[in-house]
């Protein structure tokens, strides 16, 4: 089949389902709204599964379809074409977005089957998708930008998608403009690389850094570095790292579905992708790479120490996506791109299918997200409380399972590569303890242990079209790792199993220079961070069903500490007393004491000046008639001294 | 007669069917119609013209004045064809947009719609600079009207500084049309107010100096054109009007009046004083910088919607100076495009102000909420069009930023990044207002409709669906609306110093030797 | 030299006669005053040999018109004013000055005009006669548009004041 | 020299004379506050210029000066008659006849 059919299929399939169900958003009908987003997006998926055959197909060394549909933005040598290309890095990518969007819609009929409003929500979801699609498929930066800003607002669409909710309105609000404060990033990022390179498109870019890095360092002041610090503030605002991270939370607002696909497999992990797609770039700018790589550790530390602490199952599982994403860009940050990408899938997957359970267990709840209300699930729910321990050994860590393989990747890479750290690799480690205890923590409150179940509420397993997509996603997360086996480890296993896709990205990636590459050390850095796991997971299985009095005590010991990780460290109410609420004043200042008291004052002042004068000479007329012959005789001497005198 | 000379008096003709109609019932949907046949002639326009060209196009000149130098010179080219597309995409809308709120004096309405649509676009047109001013002046009094008379409660007050604070502008920029003309008179021999005349013009220019000839003439007229803009900190008249003004009031005056002082800043400043802009150019860049920002920071306290959108187009305008200032392809480019996304995305939000104005009678903004609930497709058309207003990507204002963002980034690295917060910031302001408005529970006025129908009828779908079908189109191909402007504006940077406009066409041969036998007999 | 002590003598009372006219305060005097300028002046028109107009002078100022003015006075029944002059120190000062600066002008100009020594009395034009044959020659025209306007004036005057109101109003 | 520049008495003393009545004329019209006294006023005037013409007329042996003094006096008494009537007009209505009571031509 022709390239450019099957890229315009693929990109407007979505598009059908979001005008279809867009036009009849009053209908209430959610099975076909369903059907007809699903089919959507399958179609989509399939167009993806056979692009990534053509593209297997192809030679490695130049493993990519570029289609050009029209120049969108052409002006004096600047050029952004509606161009896309499939690689490695978006094939991989597009098979994630469909693949688990497809599973996601799937589960979203079910999941809304009681909503009032089915098909807009089916609508918004298809133009998530083709925005995400648009996002990775892109050929150059801009296009890239424009799905950026378009996931953005399908985010902040589907947040407030329930928006007679005054909170979860702000949620939605919340989330797009500090969004909005990362595409302001991104958008002078790609006007300091356009000033540099004079082009936007990706493969130009990376070659054209290549180069400039060749040449030697680069300082702070150079454009690309500037460039790059700019978009990691775009990623940053997208993937929600610190400082920018406080929407992620708020965001579980939305619809569970919508948490799954949105803020935790696709949208959030643009950011990454974004820096994946520039790694060349970015290895241009080694300096730039420590911030990323120290934001991503400390996101990493700092969600996890938040997640150990909430009750509310959603916002749990979003403390763990950021603390996941910390990881990724942990490892974009040391060189290890081909390992973040590695995580970034497996995540999808994992985290999609814990959010898709948690809605699951939301749904059967009626309505509830506090953890404290929940236990014993499993005999309840068997088949999610089954898929939610795979995603559980997957997320924190146990060899095997695909968590594992991606997660100690990253860490490897965070101690041997040439611009990582042992002080870096030691935060990982805790994180990933921390990971273990809170994730162990959920998995006891919610489907183990004694039931705390309020009267009155009977949970029931899903139906199918619920469950089907957890089974799914559940045999994902565990095989899903299977295909990244490190070397290391393949070297024991029997008939030594390739890692498939260190070889496929390898010729799409820019690759960090290890220190050492003993397998004595990975090995023994391997067996240090499961132990940690380990043991914290033990820990918190302990505290949550053998000796339920722990937390408690552990709270009592540390009251202010306890108190100051529950409030999430009070970030946002020092965003909000530091930063918009002075905003907001100096806007009131602004318009009261500026505009309507000075800059409008000063044309009162000027036309009261032309008053005045006029006040002045009307005086004049005073309707006194010897005051008039008075002026008519002091004008005849006038002209008569003129006369006379001249 | 001249396809211009049609365009440009139309209207006047329709103003008159309209105002000798018998029937007063009728006006409404016979105005309709024919500022839709307006649209359409000046759709022949846009297919007759040439887009190779950076020359005027269409040229007509007949001698006016002969003592004077003064013709009736029209000509149309890159930089203005579209803003007279927009003129007359903008008048059915704003016909249609009145439907129901005008209730009084309807024959007169209409005939001052029409007299304004001939007034803007001969202000675009008109390339003889006495009769631009005529235009540019010409078309305050209808606006006057329409604000005076149709308007709200202040309303006489804000007719009365509309009209004063820009006639004070105008003021300077007579006299600067006079100054042109006498050294015109010295360094051609002829007395002249056509402005390709003023493009040869050689104008003494001191570097650094206020009180050089350039100079003076520059901000003569720089200052003219600020105030229409409106420019910070010549803004204030612009939220009074806008707040007085009756929804088609609005939507024209956002939509195409305050284009004229960009459409102006690009005709006369720029090409006419290059030395001059290129010297005090920085000037508006930091005015357009301060205006985006101040215009953002204010209209995110604004309790009244008008206003908001108000000073959101200050905001915008901003963008659009910024732009012209950068004196490059992109920022130029962008401005224009800007000019056309701003007048068909502001004009769209006040005519849904001004909808849900007629059915709510407030326009505070806390008294609102929850109103997606009783009018879904009320919140549609406004959450997309807010969508083009704070620029997300497929509709039309990104475009227009992004390359005016791009261009100013070429000059100064400072003020676009300055520039960028006015995004983040507008999108806070507008979102802020959605939120507002229309999530939440139901708010105090919601709650009195609760049960009635608050939503919009097919007339204002009708008036809404072109304005959003074309955000649309301007956003996803921008390239169709670019191609017109692209020869003119590359003409424009690669002719900074010794800006000269040619004459295309057939009219050509004509014009010159009219033009020289006026020079033989004087 | 009898002519000149006769010129003095008449200049001295008509400019302290019509300064009385200017600054006594009650209407009455000043009418009076006025009569024996206006004699001052046929006075003076005799010196300079215009007879006729003398005597109309007489007749037309001194017997008409200031009649007429003494019998307003006497309808208004006015007595002593408490406010003579207009309002404002500055106001009195200015006109007062324009006028000492306005005669001096026009003292001034007279300088100007080249001087006529001698009274040209031999000449046989100067009598009534000619006067008279002028008026209904030349200016006959004139002449009867005067008599017109003393005409509506005579309608105007009467009009005026048959408008009901003040004294006359029931 | 002087002496008899003032002995004789010539075309510039009648002006001289008629200048100062005209100045006191014009003073009563600005100054005095009675309509009726303004009226007079106006009447000095008058005769002030009835004494230029009649000067000129004689030194000049020219009777259109007379002609014209003949026509002023018409005038003169014409005026004197309808401003007298619009005073007893005014004086009816408003029982008063200070010209500072009747403002009504302000600005």
């Amino acid at each position: 089949m022709n390239d450019s059919f099957l890229f315009a299929v693929l990109l407007l399939a979505p598009i059908f389902g979001f005008l279809f169900n867009g036009l009849r958003f009053k209908n209430k009908n959610y099975k076909l709204a369903g059907a007809v987003a699903s089919v959507a997006i399958g179609v989509s998926f399939i167009c993806s599964v056979v692009l990534v055959i053509k593209l297997v197909a192809m030679p490695e060394a130049s493993r990519a379809i570029h289609v050009h549909f029209y120049n969108w933005i052409e002006v004096a040598g600047f050029n952004a074409n509606a161009a896309f290309v499939v690689d490695q890095i978006s094939a991989i990518m597009i098979l994630v977005i469909t693949g688990v969007g497809l599973l996601i819609h799937i589960f979203s009929i079910g999941y809304m089957s009681h909503d009032d409003r089915p098909s807009k929500y089916f609508a918004y979801l298809n133009l998530f998708i083709f925005n995400m699609l648009l996002l990775v498929l892109g050929d150059n930066l801009l296009i890239m930008f424009v799905g950026w800003e378009g996931v953005g607002l399908c985010s902040y669409l589907l947040i407030g998608f329930w928006f007679t909710d005054q909170e979860k309105a702000a949620a939605g609000m919340k989330a797009f403009i500090v969004n909005r404060i990362g595409d302001a990033g991104f958008l002078l990022g790609i006007f300091f690389l356009y000033v540099q390179f004079s082009t936007i498109e990706f493969s130009s870019l990376n070659t054209l850094a290549t180069d400039l890095a060749a040449s030697g360092p680069l300082g702070w002041s150079h454009p690309l570095v500037l460039a790059c610090i700019c978009l990691f503030v775009g990623a940053c605002g997208k993937s929600a790292q610190i400082p920018l991270y406080v929407w992620l939370p708020d965001a579980m607002a939305g619809p569970t579905p919508v948490s799954a696909l949105i803020h935790a497999a696709t949208m959030v992990t643009a950011g990454v992708y974004m820096i994946v797609r520039l790694s060349f770039v970015y290895m241009a700018a080694p300096q730039v790479m420590t911030i990323i790589a120290v934001v991503g550790g400390l996101t990493a530390f700092f969600a996890a120490t938040i997640g150990m602490t909430q009750w509310d199952i959603k916002k749990i599982l979003a403390y763990s996506t950021v603390s996941q994403l910390g990881y990724m860009f942990l490892g974009v940050g040391v060189g290890a791109f081909m390992p973040a990408m590695f995580h970034l899938m497996t995540h999808a997957f994992f985290k999609a299918l814990m959010f898709l359970g948690s809605g699951s267990v939301i749904h059967a709840m009626g309505e509830e997200q506090d953890i404290r209300k929940m236990g014993a699930l499993k005999k309840a729910m068997p088949i999610t409380s089954a898929t939610f321990t795979l995603g559980w050994l997957a997320i924190i860590g146990v060899p095997g399972f695909s968590g594992f393989f991606s997660k100690d990747e990253i860490l490897w890479f965070t101690y041997a590569s040439t611009q990582g750290s042992k002080w870096l690799w030691v935060v990982g480690v805790l994180g990933a303890g921390m990971t273990a205890f809170y994730m162990t923590r959920l998995m006891c409150l919610v489907f183990w242990g004694k039931s705390r179940v309020p009267e009155g509420t009977h949970p029931h397993e899903s139906p199918a079209s619920m469950t089907f997509p957890l089974i799914v996603l559940g045999v994902l997360s565990v095989v899903g790792g299977w295909i990244g086996i490190p070397h290391v480890i393949s070297a024991i296993l029997p008939g030594h199993p390739p890692n498939i896709l260190g070889h496929w990205l390898e010729p799409a990636l820019a690759t960090a220079n290890l220190i050492t590459t003993s397998a004595v050390v990975e090995w023994s850095l391997m067996g240090i961070s499961v132990s940690v796991v380990a043991i914290s997971g033990y820990f918190a299985y302990t505290a949550y069903i053998v000796k339920t009095d722990i937390p408690e005590k552990c709270v009592k010991a540390f009251p202010r500490l306890h108190g100051l990780v529950l409030n999430k460290y009070l970030i946002d109410e020092l965003y909000f007393g530091r930063i918009i609420n002075p905003l907001i004043d100096i806007s009131k200042g602004l318009w009261v004491y500026v505009d309507v008291n000075f800059v409008d004052k000063l044309t009162y002042i000027a036309s009261d000046f032309v008053k005045s004068i006029g006040r002045l000479f009307g005086s004049l007329q005073n309707g006194n008639l010897q005051q008039y012959a008075m002026y008519i005789a002091i004008g005849v001497v006038v002209m008569l001294s003129f006369i006379l005198m001249g | 007669m001249n396809l211009l000379s049609v365009i440009t008096f139309l209207p006047i003709l329709f103003a008159l069917v309209v105002w000798f109609l018998p029937n007063e019932k009728h006006v409404r949907p016979v105005s309709l119609g024919l500022s839709i046949v307006h649209f359409f002639v000046s759709i022949v326009l846009l297919v007759k013209f040439d887009i190779s060209s950076a020359g005027l196009q269409f040229v007509e000149q007949t001698p006016w004045v002969q003592s004077a130098g003064i013709s009736y010179f029209l000509g149309v080219d890159g930089i203005s064809i579209w803003l007279v597309i927009l003129t007359t995409f903008l008048t059915p809308i704003t016909i249609l947009g009145g439907w129901t709120s005008i209730q009084k004096k309807t024959r007169g309405f209409h005939v001052s719609i029409f007299v304004l649509a001939t007034t803007m676009i001969g202000t675009f047109l008109a390339m003889d600079a006495i009769l631009f001013y005529v235009f540019f002046e010409a078309s305050l009094i209808p606006m006057y009207f329409i604000i005076g008379i149709w308007g709200g409660k202040n309303k006489i007050y804000a007719a009365t500084k509309f009209f004063i604070y820009t006639m004070l502008g105008s003021v300077f920029m007579l006299l600067s049309i006079i100054t042109l003309m006498v050294l015109a008179e010295g360094q051609l021999g002829q007395m002249s107010s056509s402005l390709l005349d003023f493009y040869k013009l050689d104008l003494n220019f001191l570097p650094g100096q206020f009180l050089s000839t350039q100079t003076l003439l520059f901000f003569g007229f720089a200052l003219a054109f600020a105030i229409k803009v409106p420019l910070f900190p010549f803004h204030t008249w612009l939220p009074d009007a806008h707040v007085q003004a009756p929804t088609p009031g609005s939507v024209i005056l956002a939509g195409v009046m305050l284009k004229m002082g960009t459409y102006g800043l690009l005709r006369f400043c720029l090409p006419l004083f290059p030395e001059a802009t290129a010297e005090w150019g920085w000037i508006f860049l930091a005015l357009g910088v301060v205006g985006i920002i101040y215009g953002a920071l204010v209209a995110m306290v604004q309790p009244d919607m008008k206003k908001l959108v108000a000073y959101s187009s200050v905001s915008h305008m901003g963008y659009v100076v910024m732009g012209l200032f950068t004196l490059n392809a992109h920022g130029l480019t962008g401005s224009i495009f800007q000019m056309l996304s701003h007048g068909i995305s502001t004009g769209a939000l006040f005519l849904l102000v001004g909808m849900i104005y007629e059915r709510t009678h407030s326009r505070e903004i806390k008294e609102y909420g929850g109103l997606a609930v009783v009018a879904p497709i009320f919140s549609i058309f406004f959450i997309i069009v807010t969508l083009s207003s704070i620029a997300v990507p497929m509709t039309n204002g990104f475009v227009g930023e992004y390359l005016i963002l791009m261009g100013t980034f070429m000059v100064n690295k400072a003020y676009a990044i300055l520039a960028v917060t006015g995004v983040v910031l507008g999108a806070c302001y507008m979102l802020w207002m959605v939120k507002k408005v229309f999530f939440g529970p139901p708010g105090k006025l919601i709650k009195d409709f609760q049960g009635k129908n608050l939503d919009l009828n097919k007339t204002e779908v009708m008036t809404l669906l072109p304005v959003v079908v074309l955000i649309f189109w301007m956003g996803l191909f921008p390239g169709h609306f670019i191609k017109y402007t692209k020869a003119s504006v590359d003409h424009m940077i690669n002719a900074k110093q010794g800006y000269y406009l040619k004459i295309e066409g057939r009219q050509k041969k004509v014009a010159t030797i009219k033009y020289k036998s006026t020079r033989v007999t004087r | 030299m009898e002519a000149a002590i006769v010129f003095y003598g008449l200049s001295f009372f008509m400019t302290v006669l019509s300064l009385g006219v200017l600054f006594n305060p009650n209407p009455i005097m000043s009418a009076l005053y006025l009569v024996l300028t206006m004699i001052g002046v046929s006075l003076v028109f005799f010196m300079l040999d215009a007879g006729f107009l003398a005597g109309v002078q007489l007749i037309v100022y001194a017997g008409a018109v200031l009649v007429l003015f003494v019998m307003v006075i006497m309808l208004f029944d006015l007595k002593r004013e408490v406010y003579t002059f207009s309002r404002g120190f500055f106001t009195r000062l200015l006109k007062v000055f324009t006028g000492v600066v306005f005669l001096i002008i026009l003292v001034k100009s007279f300088f100007l005009v080249p001087e006529t020594k001698e009274l040209l009395n031999s000449s046989t034009q100067m009598t009534t006669k000619n006067l008279a044959g002028l008026l209904f020659t030349e200016y006959i025209f004139v002449f009867e548009l005067l008599g017109l306007l003393l005409l509506a004036v005579a309608i105007g005057a009467v009009a005026l004041s048959r408008i009901k109101g003040g004294t006359h109003a029931e | 020299m002087l002496s008899s520049e003032l002995l004789h008495i010539g075309l510039n003393h009648y002006l001289g004379l008629s200048a100062v009545i005209f100045v006191i004329g014009m003073l009563t019209v600005l100054l005095r506050r009675n309509l009726i006294v303004m009226l007079m006023g106006v009447e000095l005037m008058l005769n002030a210029v009835n004494i230029t013409f009649v000067a000129f007329s004689s030194f000049n042996q020219n009777m259109n000066g007379q002609v014209m003094v003949f026509f002023v006096m018409a005038i003169a008494a014409a005026e004197a008659a309808v401003g007298l009537a619009l005073a007893v007009t005014i004086f009816k209505h408003y029982k008063e006849i200070d010209i500072s009571a009747f403002e009504q031509l302000k600005s």
